[in-house]
């Protein structure tokens, strides 16, 4: 009878103890986390990423007490929403992550916070030397002001077949020309093996692809000027150079992939080589979803002869919405700070996303065990171009032009010259 | 509208009618007498309206949510878009609004891909609902007969138009891909059709799509025809078929006569959906090879949704919603007219 | 129980005749009125007038005096039997009967009880559980009448209840509906096309043709004095014949004469005076014919076909000397007629007659209706 | 045997032909969502595979598959409920009225239906952030009662024109007040006709993307945008693909197989 009584005392002592010690520690909490009770939600285009970002929210809350909300959207709704959210006003998200050639339409129309201040005095913090300038100037900026913030650079590489080239004694192309002459002596559709795959379908898919390879074939989708010049010499005998490709040495389905088309028949095995971002090349060793574990290389994307060695960089930046309350704009810009911090974006990256961008990530020993490819980046990085695709507030069109003149000629319905011809006279309706 | 407020007058003209019988009546009233029910003396005195009044207003009562809700919340938005479309106005570039009057039009009967896409949408919708209309009908006739085993035919048959179009046209592209694909990869190695496959060929593609369309809706609009059959009055047929008239003749000139309302309904139903094709065309060809596969919807949503280009893609709505109009009068007429011709 | 009156009572459409024109009809307490006519006479639409389903345009129903123009079906308290039956599918026999008194907030044993006895009284009880979809017609007939039964109402209307059935079950309802009317002693309106069910069953009979009414009376005395041509010609069967005639002073006092066959007419009109020379058409019904034996004038006439009903024989006859008039009434049952007009006679099915024979007829002169050929109205 | 068999049998065997041949692509997509992913692309094709569950388990750890459903279900629901309380009475309304402009009115309901989606979202997306509904369940729901009341008034203005107005009049006679002939003989009378126009209107509802994609948000998404965002994603396969599918199909489908008679009646009535 004592002992029950001696025990249900206990337990009432023990009871109010842990109440008090709860409210201290809530109180605590409160004051240790500077943006407790605010939610952030960040629409996110639905790369690698993305979940990755859905991942590190529970952390972020740990070290800010802010909520994160992901939502994961594929390119074409990622961009409807949230610009109509920016035009209605709508204060829908919070942070959005930014395609590198939106840039130009966000600045125009000033879409999301403007950085630069802030990142002026943070960058101590922010430990900017760290990070590439071509990133920052390309993923961030837009005529010298922070439209965003990069958060996930990717680097175009050559990922190819090091079995087949070994095979036929090939060593990985140096140049374009090489390129092409590898890519058709690679092919034989009767053992259904292709020398080359390209993005060929209908809209953004084909016309990005192109026009990466019109840079390096020594085309320029802008002229000196700044006004479309989609039909120069260049452009027409590289689109020329892309439609041969497609045409003897492609899967015959290339014409319908997009980037999940193009990289699955690399997985698969179907080609021999393509130009990627560096953000697939994990995949690639992944047994799960990959047939040629082990047998592929990441080289730096072959250039034209005198053409000028510059590689391809892309990737996405974290934009503020411009709509929302300064309470919410500074959680968001903790946020970033947080995310592009060298201890989380590792992490980041070692979670899957495959955004690489600062200086000390190339040689993490950590990262390094997992991404061997890790020195072609960084060198693509060095002598980054980011300036390819022009970032102008009209590229969306411009991309939509490209790609349907792009896809018709690979279709076989136009000619390279009367496609870009009659592209280059849509353009110029836009300016 | 009309119709309501014609009724809202004739309501109301009838009230002031009403108020001076009822003043005249409330004095006979107190004559009345003291047999009548109490029931019909309490119900005068609760109306200060007669029935008939009061019926009209009941009907009107009965149509008047829905007809303002979808004045409010349809007609409202659409005729904002109607206004828009005299404008070039990008909600990206406000600063460059300016009126444009009917230039946004001019451009959708001018511009090569405007007016490839109302090409191929009428193409598709006239072809497409055309076979669906021919194959539904046989489908219908086959399953006339109501026994268990063409119930069960007719409910797996339906699967097709119960799936999301997004995953037809899911697929489609993935049956169909020429290195996948199982029957890409059959016509493939066959040697038949485009080497890219029968979706990446501006010369096979919209006819591929016109098939997907028929493969998902030409159930649907058997259904329709089957109700159309079942509703035939039975000693019609019966009469025909004493009469000695083939199976043949018994078809034309009995069961389509009398089928022709069944057939105009299917038709409205699908010609009004099937121009207004969008989300399997989305999914697998996104409208290319080039324009090959440009649809109407599709050019309006890439207008409206991708480049917030508000003024064209209004205009490009509004010449689709006359092109419907115009399509669904012709049905009606022809089919009033068919009427006439048989039935006098 | 109700007095039901119709004052001047119009219903007008846009653009078409009215369907009902000045109507004054006062329908007693109690008594069993039928309203008959051709289809589109009217009759219809006079009734639903009074169960309210029809706006009245112009004039005055009242319901025990009272004005009920404006009344809701609900509010006047009648009882309605429809052609269709309007049973409610989706409820059973049982809740059919039922719903007039549960609607109007009857207790449910009171329900109960009072569906039961008029199940008990039209033989449904064993279908009581039943769907209207699984009953025979003439059930459903039943159950349309339970459903006026059950209630206590100021009156029945009753549209064309019987002409869904076959003619043997017909036959039956008739006695039964005028049983259960006697027995109820309900105000009844009944309207049907069928002259039969109006002769058998009403107490009074309204004749209506293109929304007026053309004569209000007892079944015989529409029988016996019909007011005009159309009443003489929808009452009876088989239909009267109508002979042009005029009227003669002849010796034995006024004639009517029919080509060149003159009847003298008795004492009937005295007296012709100015009504000497008159055109007039004479009705005369086929059962009042008499076969003439040899020397009496008469009409000479030939049998173009006989048809023998058993106890009569129906004679369809062709007249040289008299003009036959074709009766002007549409009527589904009765077709053909207006083809080649030609007279009808019912004699006594002993005799023997055939096709081809010729014969001559006299008429009583009592049995004899004259009509105004111009105006058509009885003189 | 005779000849009338043999018709019957070939008939069937007709049938069952085409019934397979519209049923075969159904098949090839359940299946993707049973192979494991390596098993998906292969050269050639096969069509034997070792049946898993993988790309379930993929597509529970891509979306919240329950919460997609539940607004889906939550939309469709809503907007099938208001589109029959509006649409049902406004029908009837219209089949009893007697202008001459109430067939004309009709007409209007239906030209409503035909509206092109992109020709009203945008004006309505301002609406919705105004009146704060905006990522809400109830941006979606009214505006796709706005099209489904429009059509089920359409067809239910068919179906109560071919029912015979004697119920109504009879309940009227018998006692009832306009609304007690309208809810208790006209509605339930027209059940099949009703049912018919739900599952018109689900059907809609339930695979419409484009307005949802743009008035709804994260925690009110349904399954049909999550599809396109599925179907947008590089390392999105198939086999998820076709799992997901599953989810956007398999409610219809069963909804269609189990209620198709009340689709034929339905539309039998409808029609006339």
């Amino acid at each position: 009878m004592s002992t029950l009584h001696s025990a249900s005392r206990l337990t009432a002592i023990a009871a109010i103890g842990t109440t008090l010690v709860s409210l201290t520690f809530s109180a605590a909490w409160a004051q240790d986390k500077p943006l407790s009770g605010v939610t952030l939600t960040l629409a996110s285009q639905n790369d690698q990423f993305g979940a990755v970002l859905a991942n590190l929210a529970p952390k972020f809350k740990e070290a800010t007490g802010a909520e994160l909300k992901v939502e994961i959207m594929d390119y074409g709704q990622l961009l409807t929403k949230t610009t109509a959210d920016y035009l209605g006003d709508t204060k829908g998200y919070d942070l959005v992550t930014m395609d590198i050639v939106w840039a130009g339409a966000y600045s125009e129309n000033r879409y999301s916070v403007d950085l630069t201040d802030w990142v002026a005095r943070d960058a101590a913090e922010l430990e900017l030397d760290d990070i590439y300038p071509v990133i920052l100037e390309s993923l961030g900026q837009y005529n010298g002001r922070y439209v965003a913030f990069p958060f996930a650079a990717y680097a175009n590489v050559l990922a190819y077949r090091k079995d087949l080239f070994d095979a036929a004694g090939l060593k990985a192309p140096a140049d374009m020309e090489e390129f092409v002459a590898d890519a058709k002596k690679l092919t034989d559709p009767s053992k259904k093996q292709y020398g080359f795959v390209a993005n060929g379908q209908l809209g953004p898919a084909v016309a990005q692809d192109w026009m990466q390879y019109n840079s390096q074939l020594g085309g320029s989708i802008l002229g000196a000027d700044g006004k479309p010049a989609l039909n120069s010499e260049a452009n027409v005998n590289s689109l020329a150079v892309y439609k041969q490709l497609f045409a003897e040495a492609a899967p015959p389905g290339a014409i319908e992939y997009d980037w999940g088309g193009r990289e699955e028949s690399f997985r698969q095995g179907l080609a021999a080589m393509m130009q990627t971002w560096s953000v697939g090349a994990p995949g690639y060793s992944d047994p799960s979803i990959s047939k040629v574990v082990g047998k592929t290389g990441i080289a730096l994307a072959p250039v034209a002869k005198g053409v000028k060695q510059t590689y391809g960089v892309g990737g996405w930046g974290l934009a503020v919405n411009a709509d929302i309350d300064d309470k919410q704009k500074e959680a968001a810009w903790t946020f970033i700070k947080w995310l592009v911090s060298k201890p989380i974006h590792k992490e980041f990256n070692l979670m899957g996303a495959g955004s690489f961008m600062r200086r000390s990530q190339m040689t993490d020993p950590e990262l390094l065990a997992k991404f061997d490819f890790l020195p072609v980046i960084a060198e693509t990085y060095e002598h980054g171009n980011g300036e390819y695709r022009p970032r102008i507030p009209q590229y969306p069109e411009i991309q939509d032009i490209l790609g349907k003149a792009v896809n018709s000629v690979l279709a076989g319905a136009a000619e390279p010259k009367a496609a870009l011809d009659q592209a280059q006279a849509a353009a110029e309706k836009l300016f | 509208m009309t119709a309501l407020s014609d009724a809202c007058i004739l309501a109301a003209s009838e009230d002031a009618r009403i108020w001076t019988m009822a003043r005249k009546y409330t004095m006979t009233d107190t004559e009345l007498p003291v047999a009548v029910p109490r029931q019909i003396l309490r119900s005068r005195r609760d109306n200060s309206f007669g029935y008939f009044v009061r019926r009209r207003y009941f009907l009107l009562f009965l149509a008047l949510p829905a007809f303002v809700y979808v004045m409010i919340v349809g007609v409202g938005p659409l005729a904002r878009g109607a206004w828009y479309s005299l404008f070039d106005y990008n909600l990206q570039r406000p600063a460059r609004t300016r009126f444009a009057g009917l230039d946004n039009y001019i451009t959708v009967f001018t511009d090569q891909s405007s007016l490839l896409a109302i090409y191929n949408t009428f193409l598709f919708t006239i072809v497409g609902v055309t076979v669906q209309l021919i194959l539904g009908f046989g489908i219908a006739l086959l399953l006339w007969r109501d026994d268990r085993f063409n119930r069960t035919c007719l409910a797996f048959l339906l699967i097709p138009a119960t799936i999301t179009p997004l995953v037809v046209g899911l697929i489609f592209k993935g049956l169909l891909g020429a290195d996948y694909g199982m029957v890409g990869h059959l016509l493939a190695n066959a040697g038949i059709g485009p080497e890219g496959g029968l979706l990446s060929d501006g010369r096979t593609a919209l006819w591929v799509l016109i098939a997907i369309d028929c493969w998902e809706w030409t159930p649907l609009m058997a259904l329709i025809l089957l109700a159309g059959l079942k509703a035939l009055p039975v000693d019609v047929l019966e009469a025909a078929r004493a009469d000695g008239a083939t199976a043949t003749q018994r078809f034309a000139r009995i069961i389509l006569p009398l089928m022709l309302p069944s057939v105009f309904l299917a038709l409205i139903l699908r010609v009004m959906d099937a121009f207004r094709v969008f989300d399997t065309v989305f999914v697998t060809t996104g409208g290319g090879p080039g324009d090959a596969t440009q649809t109407l919807m599709l050019l309006a949503v890439k207008e409206g949704l991708s480049f917030f280009n508000i003024g064209y893609a209004s205009a490009i709505g509004n010449v689709t919603i006359a092109f419907i109009a115009i399509m669904a009068s012709i049905l009606v007429l022809a089919v009033r007219r068919t009427d006439v011709r048989i039935n006098g | 129980m109700a007095q039901i009156t119709f004052h001047d009572v119009s219903k007008l459409y846009e653009g078409s005749y009215p369907a009902v024109h000045n109507l004054n009809l006062d329908i007693r307490d109690g008594e069993f009125m039928v309203l008959v006519g051709p289809s589109g006479c009217g009759k219809s639409t006079a009734l639903r007038m009074v169960a309210g389903l029809e706006e009245i345009t112009s004039g005055e129903l009242r319901i025990n005096g009272v004005r009920s123009n404006d009344l809701s079906p609900r509010d006047r308290d009648i009882a309605m039997v429809f052609q269709s039956y309007a049973l409610y599918p989706h409820l059973t026999v049982a809740e059919n009967i039922a719903f007039g008194l549960r609607v109007r907030g009857f207790e449910r044993e009171e329900v109960t009880r009072k569906v039961k006895q008029t199940a008990e009284l039209l033989e449904l009880t064993e279908y009581l559980d039943r769907k209207p979809a699984k009953l025979s017609g003439g059930q459903r007939q039943r159950v349309a009448m339970g459903r006026a039964l059950v209630r206590s109402p100021n009156a029945f209307l009753m549209d064309e209840p019987l002409s869904n059935l076959d003619a043997r079950l017909r036959g039956q309802m008739r006695s039964e509906i005028s049983k259960l009317q006697r027995m109820t002693a309900v105000t009844t309106i009944y309207v049907t096309h069928d002259q039969v069910e109006a002769m058998t069953m009403g107490e009074r009979v309204a004749v209506m043709n293109k929304g007026t009414l053309q004569q209000l009376d007892t079944p015989r005395a529409l029988y016996d004095r019909p007011k005009n041509l159309f009443v003489a010609s929808f009452i009876g069967t088989p239909p009267v014949n109508f002979l042009r005639g005029v009227l003669i002073s002849a010796e034995g006092g006024p004639a009517v004469r029919m080509g060149s066959f003159t009847l003298g007419l008795g004492g009937r009109f005295g007296g012709l005076g100015p009504r000497d020379g008159q055109q007039v058409i004479a009705g005369i019904r086929p059962e009042a014919f008499r076969i003439a034996d040899g020397a009496v004038p008469g009409l000479n006439v030939a049998a173009a076909f006989v048809e023998d009903l058993g106890a009569t024989l129906l004679l369809h006859l062709d007249s040289p000397e008299a003009e036959v008039v074709p009766a002007s009434v549409v009527e589904d049952d009765v077709d053909l007629e207006a083809v080649r007009p030609r007279l009808r006679a019912v004699v006594d099915g002993s005799l023997k007659i055939t096709s081809g024979d010729r014969l001559v007829l006299t008429v009583d002169p009592a049995a004899i209706h004259l009509f105004d050929a111009s105006t058509g109205d009885a003189l | 045997m005779n000849a009338a068999a043999t018709q019957l049998i070939a008939r069937r065997v007709l049938l069952v032909a085409i019934t397979v041949v519209f049923l075969l692509p159904v098949a090839w997509l359940i299946s993707t969502a049973y192979k494991p992913s390596s098993q998906i692309f292969s050269i050639p094709p096969r069509l034997g595979f070792t049946p898993t569950l993988e790309q379930f388990r993929s597509v529970f750890s891509y979306f919240h598959v329950w919460s997609l459903l539940k607004s889906s279900l939550i939309i469709s629901g809503g907007s099938v409920i208001l589109s029959l309380l509006l649409g049902v009475p406004a029908g009837y309304s219209l089949a009893r009225s007697r202008s001459r402009l109430a067939s004309l009115c009709a007409y209007f309901f239906l030209a409503i239906r035909m509206v092109p989606a992109v020709a009203a979202l945008i004006p309505f997306y301002m609406v919705m952030r105004d009146i704060g509904l905006l990522g809400t369940w109830w941006a979606v729901i009214i505006i796709n009662t706005m099209l489904n009341c429009a059509f089920v008034t359409w067809m239910m203005f068919s179906y109560f024109r071919s029912l015979p107005p004697e119920l109504e009049e009879a309940a009227m006679t018998d006692g009832c007040t306009q609304m007690g002939a309208f809810l208790k003989v006209a509605v339930p009378s027209a059940r099949s006709g009703m049912i018919a126009s739900a599952l018109f209107c689900i059907m809609f509802s339930w695979n419409d993307f484009l307005y949802p994609m743009f008035l709804t948000r994260l925690d009110t998404k349904p399954l049909s945008v999550a599809l396109l965002t599925a179907y947008g994603t590089k390392d999105i396969t198939w086999g998820t693909l076709g799992a997901l599918a599953h989810f956007s199909t398999v409610p219809i489908v069963l909804m269609a197989l189990f209620l198709n008679r009340y689709f034929v009646q339905g539309a039998t009535n409808g029609v006339q």
